[in-house]
């Protein structure tokens, strides 16, 4: 088991480690993630929101959909655990 | 640990500013670091020292798990109602500037967002503590 | 975005994850990890992620690690590997 | 040639150390037979991804996204930051989801090391 664990990391990490030398480097402003939507986003927020953090904008306004599904998540989590370990029937 | 007098008597001290602390990083968090699930999370553990310190027995007769799980569904209700009254005005779901308020458009915005993070903040924490109660109290299989 | 910090916290991190794997009582296994979460909030805090580090330090190192403890207070501090 | 990849790996340092601290936690994940040892292998996996996703958001000389109106700074790029954000909150629950599954586990096996539960297993099949 050990050995063949060790042997998929291997693999794993080679491939990981080949398929990294085609990244941008780092820091570099001008990749494809740092370009498009994200200097929108800075350029925009203020005027926008009127908030300070982008963070906080991008957060509950212009993503705020997929806030909403990140807060059912974490209600789901709660009810499971409700479910799994409160047997007692106490709500 | 049950009569540790230091422990106990440094919760009762420090819980409340916990929770202020809590409550100053979800209302600031339109303009520095911070946020609804920060705060919420913050708030949460304060209740959990509460718990550590005293026992579960007795944070439950502080918080009760009745008040834990109606919070937790009323944080996600008070986020989609926000985003459902922007459709019921005309705009789209959770297009907040379609709320008819005296205000400008961005301040509409940005009012509207702090209360979503209020909405996450209770769910978070609600949730938090109740995962806590769950985990640490055993349970007698009747 | 300095990179001798960046070395250094990562010699750390990696030995914190390490460690973790490979320690045989479980609650230093949590600990351990909630050094690894606490040495990764800084780390993040230093790449200017403000917000992320927050949450790391107030979760990852927080709740996480009480759950963890809770959990291993209920069921058994022993490991076999 | 060498001076190259050395070059070539001290421009993308951040990402490599994503890697090898994902390789570890890949390696516990599944190696391991102590189910809270694969708990901890799960998320030393979350936090490696990540670290690779906050990295790619990093810019040289920017500041964090906290706006102050009137100057010109370099702000680094947010986006990165608001995915991670909904990423910790989702890593959070599976994990208590998880522990919960442990504690049920160890209340029916009365044991938490995986090969002795499927011994158990086997024995009553």
């Amino acid at each position: 088991m050990r050995k063949w664990a060790l042997f998929a990391v291997i693999v794993v990490g080679a491939l990981l480690l080949w398929a990294e030398g085609d990244i941008p480097p780092f820091g570099d402003p001008d990749t494809p993630a740092n370009t498009y939507v994200a200097q929108y986003y800075i350029e925009n927020a203020y005027e926008d929101a009127d908030m300070a953090n982008i963070v906080t904008v991008i957060l509950t306004d212009y993503r705020s959909y997929d806030t909403l599904g990140e807060a059912t998540v974490i209600f789901t989590a709660g009810m499971s655990l409700l479910l799994l370990l409160r047997r007692g029937g106490r709500l | 640990m049950k009569e540790d007098v230091v422990i106990r008597t440094v919760t009762r001290m420090i819980v409340p500013f916990i929770q202020l602390f809590g409550l100053y990083v979800i209302l600031h968090g339109a303009s520095s670091a911070g946020g609804g699930f920060q705060g919420g999370v913050i708030f949460a553990s304060a209740f959990i020292l509460y718990g550590i310190a005293f026992g579960i027995t007795e944070a439950r007769k502080r918080i009760y798990e009745k008040i834990t799980t109606v919070a937790a569904s009323l944080g996600v209700y008070i986020f989609a109602g926000i985003g459902l009254l922007a459709i019921l005005f005309g705009g789209n779901f959770l297009g907040y500037s379609a709320l008819p308020l005296p205000l400008p458009g961005p301040e509409i915005r940005g009012l509207m967002a702090e209360f979503v993070e209020i909405g996450i903040g209770i769910t978070v924490m609600a949730v938090m503590t109740s995962i806590f109660y769950d985990m640490a109290s055993k349970e007698e299989v009747e | 975005m300095i990179w001798e910090f960046n070395f250094a916290m990562f010699l750390f991190l990696v030995i914190c994850a390490i460690a973790a794997i490979t320690v045989r009582n479980l609650l230093s296994a949590v600990v351990i990890f909630a050094a690894y979460s606490l040495i990764m909030a800084v780390l993040w805090a230093e790449m200017n992620a403000v917000d992320v580090a927050f949450t790391e330090a107030a979760v990852g190192a927080g709740i996480t690690t009480v759950l963890f403890i809770a959990v291993v207070s209920r069921t058994t501090r022993r490991s076999k590997d | 040639m060498i001076e190259e990849i050395i070059t070539a790996i001290f421009l993308r340092y951040n990402y490599y150390m994503a890697v090898i601290i994902m390789l570890v936690g890949l390696y516990a994940m599944i190696a391991k037979s102590n189910l809270i040892k694969k708990i901890i292998g799960l998320n030393i996996f979350q936090t490696a991804i990540f670290l690779f996703y906050i990295s790619t958001a990093d810019v040289v000389g920017g500041t964090a996204p906290i706006l102050v109106p009137g100057t010109d700074a370099v702000y680094v790029n947010p986006l990165p930051h608001v995915l991670i954000l909904t990423a910790i909150v989702v890593a959070v629950s599976t994990t208590a989801v998880a522990l919960a599954l442990v504690i049920r586990v160890y209340e029916s096996y009365g044991t938490i090391e995986e090969d002795e539960i499927v011994e158990q297993w086997q024995e009553s099949s």
